[in-house]
Parts: C-alpha cells; structure tokens; sequence
C-alpha cells in the first residue's frame, strides 16, 4: 500500500488534502475538514462524515453548493462524536445544522451522540439518515438499509437548497424527500484491503463475484460465478427499479450514478454504463442525468454500484445549480 | 469492597488484553464485518490507559475510572462499539456514584444497568448475535463469582457462532452471517474476563 | 472483469460515454470521440489519442478549453492512423490541426502516418510529441522517454491557448515548451490485468514494488522491497526536480500532478501528496497548482505518478484558463 | 513462378498461424512489453483474411494480395507492430508491381525492399531485439530455400532472447529486457514459417 502506516493513513490523507486544496480549512489533528466561507452569507450548515476510505466521499464534497464540513472516521469506522461537535460549531451561522448520516450503526450512534451534544451548546441540529441500498432489506431483523451512493445525490441537492438560502427545516425535507427518492445497488469483483489489516478482508476468488454489497468491504448477500457486464447490469438495474416502483411519479426521470467501487478501470465503468443506459430505456426509465465515476469508493475494491433517483423539476434544477468542490465541479 | 486501584487494574487488564487479541478481533470482524473491530479496540483503549495515567481529570473514584474510560471511548472510537462500550462503562460508572470503595453487589447493580444501556442505545436483544449475547450472560453470572461471570460471557460469545446477525453490520449479510463469532462478544468476554484476573489477584 | 468480453471493451465504453456525455459526438464504430462544437469558432484543433487503458486519458480531456477530438486505440495499443485522420477532418476549420502524442514507437508511427495522409487531405498538421518520463534515459539505445503524466498539461495549456484563438503554430510552440517544463516519475505497487491477457502482465509480489514504471503494466526499471510513501516520494519527486533543474528558471513555480495509476485508493493518493508537498517544500520548489487524482491511469495498476511543470506566469494563466470536459473542468 | 493464389495461401497460412500462436505471441510480450502483440496481430489478419475474402477491391495480382494485406493491418492493428508490419507488406507487394505471376528471385528482392522499409520507418537495427532480428536473417536465407528462410527467422528470434533491446517499448527496461524473446521477433519468424510452408504445398 501506499501509506506511511496503518495508524497515519487518515491522518496523512488530510494533510495531503489541506496541501492540495487550500479553500479548505483542514484541522488535521481534529479531523473536520471545512469550507472556509462556511459562516459567511447565513447559510444552514451540512455537515456529513463517515469512514474513511470512501473517498472522495465526503471530504471531496465540502464547497460551495454542497457541505460545509466533513468528519472523516479511522478508515471504515464512523467518526466520534467530538468531530461533529465541532463541525457544527465551525458551520452554524444561527441558521441551525443538518447532519446527512450513513445508515450504519456506527455511524447512527456517533452522529445521535453529537446532535445532543451539538444541541447542549445551542446549535440547532436536523439529522437526514441515508438508506438506499436495496440489497439490504429493510426489516426488523437487519440494521436497515445501508446509506450508499445515493449520499452523493442528499449532498448535493441538500447543498445547492441550502447555497439558496432555505432555511433548515427545508433543506431536510428536501434531503429527506431525495433519500426516499433514491435507491442503490452494488456488486464487488474483488474484496478489499485495509491498511489495518493489510490482506483482503474476505477471499473472493477470480471467476465469481458478490452481488448486494456495501462500501466496507464486508461480503454481500449472494456469491456467483462471474457474469458479463450486461448482465450485471440486468441485475443491478432491475433490483433499483423494482424497489424504486413504489416511489412516485413512478415513471419520471431519474438522475443516474455509476458509481466505481475505487479498483474499476474508467474505461470499464463506461462499458458497464453502456449497460445500465441499455437497461433503462428497455424499462422506459428516462435518464435526465449521469455521472460515471469513483464518487463513494471502497478502497481498491474492484466493483461498481448503480444509484437512482427519481427527480422532479426542482430536484433537476437543484442537481444542475452550480457546486465548486474538490471532485464535483460544475456551473457558475 | 472495590476502591479506585481495583478499577484501574481492571482498565489495564482489559488493555492489554485487547493489545494482546487485536489482531484475533479484526480477523473475526473480517468475514462478517468490515475488519477494524481489533484496531477500533486498541485505539480506544490505549487511549484510556494514557488518560487513566495521565490521571486527569482527577481520578478519584471507582465510578470515575469507568467514566473517564467510558467518554475517552466514546471520544477515540467511533464505530458501533466506541458508543456502545463507552455507554457501558460510563453508564456502569455514574451507577457507582462518587463512593471510593464499592461492594460487589453494587458493582454487580451498576454492570446491569450499564447492560441495559447498551441493549437500549443499540436496540439489541440477546440472540441477535452482538456484544449483547456475552454481556448478558455474562452480568447475569455475576452473582455466582466474577471467573463465573467471565466463564458464562466466553461462553456465550461461542455461542453466537450459530447465529444469524439481526443487528450490526453483520445483519447485512443475512443467512452468510451464520457460522462465525461475534467480534463484540468475543471482546466482551474479553473485558469480563479481565475483570476475573483482577478480582482473582491474578493481575 | 467488470465487462461483456475483452474483445468489446473499447466499445463498449465508447457506447457508455455517449450514453453519458451528449455534448460529446461518439463515432463508436470508428473511435473517434469529438467536441460537438469543435468546428465553430475557427479555432485550432486539438487532437489527441493513445491506447486505452489510460482513462478518463484523452476522451475524458475533450471539450471547451481543452482537446477537439479523441482517438482511442486498442486496450494499450495505439490507435490506427484512419482514426486520427477522420478526427482531423472532422475538428479542421482551416486554421489547421495539432496532434499531441505521446512518444511510444507505436504513436508515434502511427500519427506520422495520419499526418501525411491528412497532409494529402489538406489539412494543415503539427505534432508535438511527449516525453517527460524521467525513468528512461533518452539515448540512441532506448525508443526515448515515454509519454505520461505531462500530457495532460499539455493538452489543457494548449487547449486553453486554441480555446483563446491562438493560431497553429503558436499553440503548437507552446505545447512543445510545456512538455520541455515536465517532467514525471512513475511507481507500480501492483501489476496490471489486462482484458485480453486476463491475468496480470507480470508478477509482482505483495510487499515489492516497481520504480520506474510507464502507464501500461510493464515492469519498471528496479525493483525494491516496499517502501513507506514518504520515501517513494523522496525517490519519485528527487528523480523529477534532478532532472528538471536543467529547465529554466531553475527556480520557478511548478504545477504539480500527483496522478493514481487507477488501482489505488484516492485515501493513500492524498496522504501521498502530502509527502510530495514536504519534498518540494525542502527543496525550496513553490507549488503554484495542485491536482491530485487518477488522470492517466493505467487499468487497475496500483501506484502513482508525480509530474512537475515548471510553469511562468503565461503557463498558469492558461492552466486556470476554464475548461469544461468529463474529467477535468474549472473556470468559467 | 508464384501466382495470386499462391500468395493469398501465404496470408491465409499466416493468419492460421497467428490464430494458432495468438496467446503464445501475448505472453512474450508481458515480461518485457505491454501484453498485447498477440491480440494486436490476431485482430490484424482476422481482418486480412476477411478482406481477402472479400476481395474488394479486386485483387488481381501478388502485388495486390500484399498491398491489401498491408494497408489492413495499418488500418486494424495499431501499436508498433501494424505500421511495421503494414509497411513490410505494402512495400513488398508495390515492389511486386501488377504482374500476375512473380519469379522466387522478384519475390526475395521485393522482400528486401520491405524489410529495408522497416527497418527505416522504425529507425532499428538488427540486434535491437526487435522483428528485424527474425526478418533480416530470414530474408537473407531466402537464397537458399523458403525453408532456410523459415529456420533462419526462428533462430534469429531465439537468439534475441540474450539481447537487451534498443528500440520498442522493451528498451524502457534496460537490462531487465535481457533473457526474453522478442515478441516481434517471434511473429516474424512465425510469418516468414507460413511462406515456407505454402512454398513446401505442405499449406
Ligand atoms: N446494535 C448493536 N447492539 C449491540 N452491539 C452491537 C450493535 N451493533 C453492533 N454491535 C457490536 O459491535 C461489534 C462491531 O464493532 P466494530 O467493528 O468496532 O464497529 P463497526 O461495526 O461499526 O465496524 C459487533 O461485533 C457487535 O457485537
Ligand atoms: N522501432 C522498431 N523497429 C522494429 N520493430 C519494432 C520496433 N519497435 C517495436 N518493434 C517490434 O514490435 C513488437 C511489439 O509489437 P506490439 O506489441 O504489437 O506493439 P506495441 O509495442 O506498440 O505494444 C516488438 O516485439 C518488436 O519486435
Ligand atoms: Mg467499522
Ligand atoms: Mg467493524
Ligand atoms: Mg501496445
Ligand atoms: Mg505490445
């Protein structure tokens, strides 16, 4: 690996980030990355964090018209919650603070703890929990759904509402009504290596591969033999939209994102896209938007996830106003 | 009766059982998790033991001990098991109180509460395949002997190996989660088990 | 493999960026990728190809500000010379086209060719060859430094300048002064699989690594036992300031690319930034741009690259000049 | 005297050779190059072979027969080897001219002309461990017999294997390219074994 230690690999990761993007204010000590403006102009606050490793989730997306701040964790361990604390501290303008919150446990936990705490000081807290992975049912025999891609789609859509102002109460709605809007699916060619462990995490032979992972690494629901791009896509897309049925307007546009699980050549993740786009038009999903890309890896995992959400007018027009992040750049 | 010295030996203890089984705890985290368990364990702890020696704030009790261990937890960890295990010891610790020495009724009182902190905080009951499944039997032996309690929550970690997770991220993978033991539980027994070598002098 | 079959890679993903991308023309079936408004403006073209294997390398370059068109060849194999001369008809609005290639035998005979042939068409043809890979020594007894890293300076300073309306010949002096000002350095952790050959191209053991490497799988020049980053980066950024120290001014700011060969985690690519930040920073070399990300990749190779460019006040006007492409966008 | 037939066997029994050695060629060229001159060269005289098939446009003579060939390799293979191996043909096959039928002598000399060609456009010289340590020999023999020819190629492919190249992607590897043979090398003595082989009727 290309570390200096299993211990100060987030620790130098945000040093690098603090050299290379110097319009971010990085307290690597503390671990909160935030935009330096984040005060200025009144706005609610997003904050966001999770495990390491998923990068550039969520770091990567701390700009004008998306967070304000990130908590990165150790490397697939949600942060604690001293770092949201001060997040939110960092952020709160007086117009209060949401926090978008992974659906892990971990994550729930830490986040929960930080609200109260966060609310002891006086900052006005809204937490969004993030739960899109379909491959997860949601019951009361499973930690419900994982938060996956579909992140991506609350930070962005939530940031560009609260770039505009809207006040908090709005910006949660909004980013609760795109969580609800949204599902998510992922497959893993390979397992991962963390830097703790420094070997694979499970052992998935080459020739098969698990359909309805995560982003940790952890093993999914089902094991096959390898199947083409294609299917794959059958597979994938068919289980977003079929969970994705029961949102309305059933038939109306979604925003894609073929999402790179960190060890997937692009040139792959374009093949793979040809398929899912295949896909789509056979079902009559109309593609309003995609994004191809690594956006919320996990590590050198070689996979992809395919995320949907259903869009309406204002979703669309959120989606496309302007954001200036270190990985999502565009407009203005 | 228990003073603050008994306490932070059970701390040390428990450190330096986690040193000793990280790696055991990450590896067990790997098939039906996400591999950090043993690394998350040892950040934490190693943590309380820098601030039980740093001995600030001042320590002064057995109920601040836990305390101080179960926010420094909370505070390094992360994860499900940092707030878990810190609400544990913290929970455990306030039961406590201020008194400088406590009985071993009353720890046994303040361990069930800090269990059921847990079970609250987490939603987990017994059977579901966590840290619960050795706590539970683990507090609930207490009443016999502290090598009994550590002996019921090794036990029960064990035990878990049959089960399919139904919370954690263990639950994600359904029926596959069957046939591997539980890194909380496994540490669980673990902490109670410190607890025994250090009621039984052995450390 | 993420893919329907190593026959139809390139393909594929040719049909998925067309799928992705609507501003791009996606000619799949002969490969050539261009700016739909390529023609308007009367502004030099600028066309660029290669093998594939290197993404978002060059498609994910083409766009306002930066390239006109695309040719992507084979999986690591260069493409043919038709594919360059129907980019070139289809970007020429008479002020003539600038070839940028990457100096590899293959390239370079195979845009030789589709210069002449484009010659005869009548259309006015410069090249400008890259070769800023410091690991080859350029002598008669090498084919010359490879082409890596440095080409995407060179097609964002010289696409800004055609952007501007700079005529042919200027753009194209400008592109050879930017590759003369670069310099790069490349460092395999991993080999690479390519989708014809299936397995990896070399064996190179857990806990070794390659220093020395080009961007398509093959062995370095050395090989060491592992080191920490903060020493690749000693090794990597050394190798490139020793040679640029012959490039004037000695002294000036460098753009500065610490570029992923597609299978590392963007988590260790940043903590090595910030090793390449402290190198530069101990040897007295002011870093005046910074992008850290997979740019010129080499499948799902593990390991980096470092390119320097020494870059004066003109260079930078034009690397912040804006750019709206899949892969690279800024500005405007 | 050798007619069109003659040399559109000679492609089709090269074509079979490199679908035949395709993973061998691939193989070779992942030590000490980028894994793909057997997939390259089989892409290549799939499409010779189809454009013979075709036939169009009209070919008429050995001079076409090669000229085609060569401009569908430019035109399909890419990489090093299809302008080098493109240039072989079409030179051979204009130096052919349109005579319908060409003598074993006009056939050596016009296979001169196309290694000479090679040799120019890429700049090597034999015992640069490229194609032209197979080709140069090869050609030389061809006043022997097509067999000569064939040995002389293969052994001269052999004998790159001690050589540390100057020229390709191979000579970025300095001294790590010594003990391997040269891909190309090993093509053109496969191409120079098909000659042979249409020449013995044995194809
Ligand atoms: N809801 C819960 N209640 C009780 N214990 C839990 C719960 N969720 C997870 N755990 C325990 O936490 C352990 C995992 O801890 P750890 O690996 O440190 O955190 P994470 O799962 O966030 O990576 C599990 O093995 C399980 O025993
Ligand atoms: N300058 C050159 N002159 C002659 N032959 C060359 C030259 N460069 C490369 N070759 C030949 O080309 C072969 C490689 O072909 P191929 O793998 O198809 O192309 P690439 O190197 O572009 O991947 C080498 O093994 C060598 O024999
Ligand atoms: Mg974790
Ligand atoms: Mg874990
Ligand atoms: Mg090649
Ligand atoms: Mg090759």
């Amino acid at each position: 690996m290309l570390i200096n230690s299993a211990e100060t690999v987030v620790a130098d990761a945000l040093r690098g980030l603090a050299a290379a993007h110097p319009e971010l204010d990085v307290d690597v000590e503390r671990r909160v990355v935030v935009r330096r403006d984040a005060k200025d102009g009144g706005r609610v606050g997003l904050v966001s964090g999770g495990g390491s490793g998923h990068e550039p989730l969520h770091a990567g997306f701390v700009g004008p018209g998306m967070l304000s701040a990130a908590c990165p964790g150790e490397v697939f361990t949600s942060p604690v919650p001293d770092q949201m604390v001060r997040a939110a501290a960092a952020v709160d303008a007086g117009q209060g603070v949401l926090f978008i919150v992974k659906n892990y446990t971990g994550d729930v936990l830490n986040f929960e703890m930080a609200a109260d705490l966060a609310g002891e000081d006086g900052v006005r807290v809204e937490q969004v929990l993030v739960n899109d992975d379909v491959a997860v049912t949601d019951s009361l025999y499973t930690a419900g759904r994982r938060g996956t891609g579909a992140t991506l789609f609350v930070e962005k859509i939530a940031g560009a509402a609260a770039e505009e102002g809207a006040p908090l109460e709005q910006v949660a709605a909004l980013a609760r009504r795109v969580n609800e809007s949204s599902r998510s699916f992922g497959v893993a060619l390979s397992a991962v290596t963390t830097p703790a462990k420094g070997s694979p995490t499970f052992d998935l032979p080459v020739g098969e591969l698990e359909l309805g992972i995560g982003i940790h690494g952890e093993p999914g629901r089902e094991r096959r033999a390898m199947m083409p791009a294609r299917e794959i896509a059958d597979v994938a897309v068919g289980a977003v939209l079929d969970d994705l049925a029961q949102v309305a307007p059933a038939d109306g546009p979604v925003i894609a994102l073929v999402n790179g699980m960190g060890g997937t050549p692009l040139l792959e993740l374009y093949g793979f896209h040809a398929e899912v786009a295949r896909v789509l038009s056979e079902r009559g999903v109309p593609v309003a938007r995609t994004l191809v890309g690594n956006y919320v890896t996990s590590l050198d995992m070689a996979g992809c996830s395919v995320s949907l959400c259903r869009a309406d007018e204002e979703l669309l027009r959120l989606w496309d106003a302007p954001v200036q992040t270190a990985a999502l750049r565009w407009g203005r | 009766m228990r003073d603050t010295d008994f306490f932070r030996r059970w701390m040390d203890t428990a450190t330096a059982a986690v040193e000793r089984e990280a790696d055991r705890l990450t590896e067990l985290d790997s098939p039906i998790g996400d591999a950090d368990h043993g690394s998350n364990l040892l950040r934490g702890f190693m943590a309380v033991r820098a601030a039980l020696a740093a001995g600030e704030p001042a320590v002064a009790s057995p109920g601040e001990v836990l305390q101080l261990a179960g926010r420094t937890l909370i505070s390094t960890v992360g994860g499900a098991s940092g707030p878990l295990y810190g609400t544990l010891l913290r929970r455990t610790g306030k039961e406590l109180g201020d008194a400088a020495e406590v009985s071993d009724d009353a720890l046994r009182e303040a361990l069930y509460a800090g269990v059921g902190a847990v079970a609250q905080l987490g939603g987990a009951a017994p059977g579901d395949k966590t840290m619960l499944d050795a706590l539970v039997p683990g507090v609930a032996a207490l009443g016999t002997s502290y090598r009994a309690a550590a002996d019921a929550a090794e036990e029960g970690a064990r035990a878990t190996v049959p089960l399919q997770a139904r919370k954690g991220r263990a639950s994600y993978l359904g029926e596959r989660s069957i046939g591997h033991q539980d890194p909380g539980a496994t540490s669980s027994a673990l902490l109670l088990n410190a607890l025994a070598e250090v009621a039984e002098g052995a450390a």
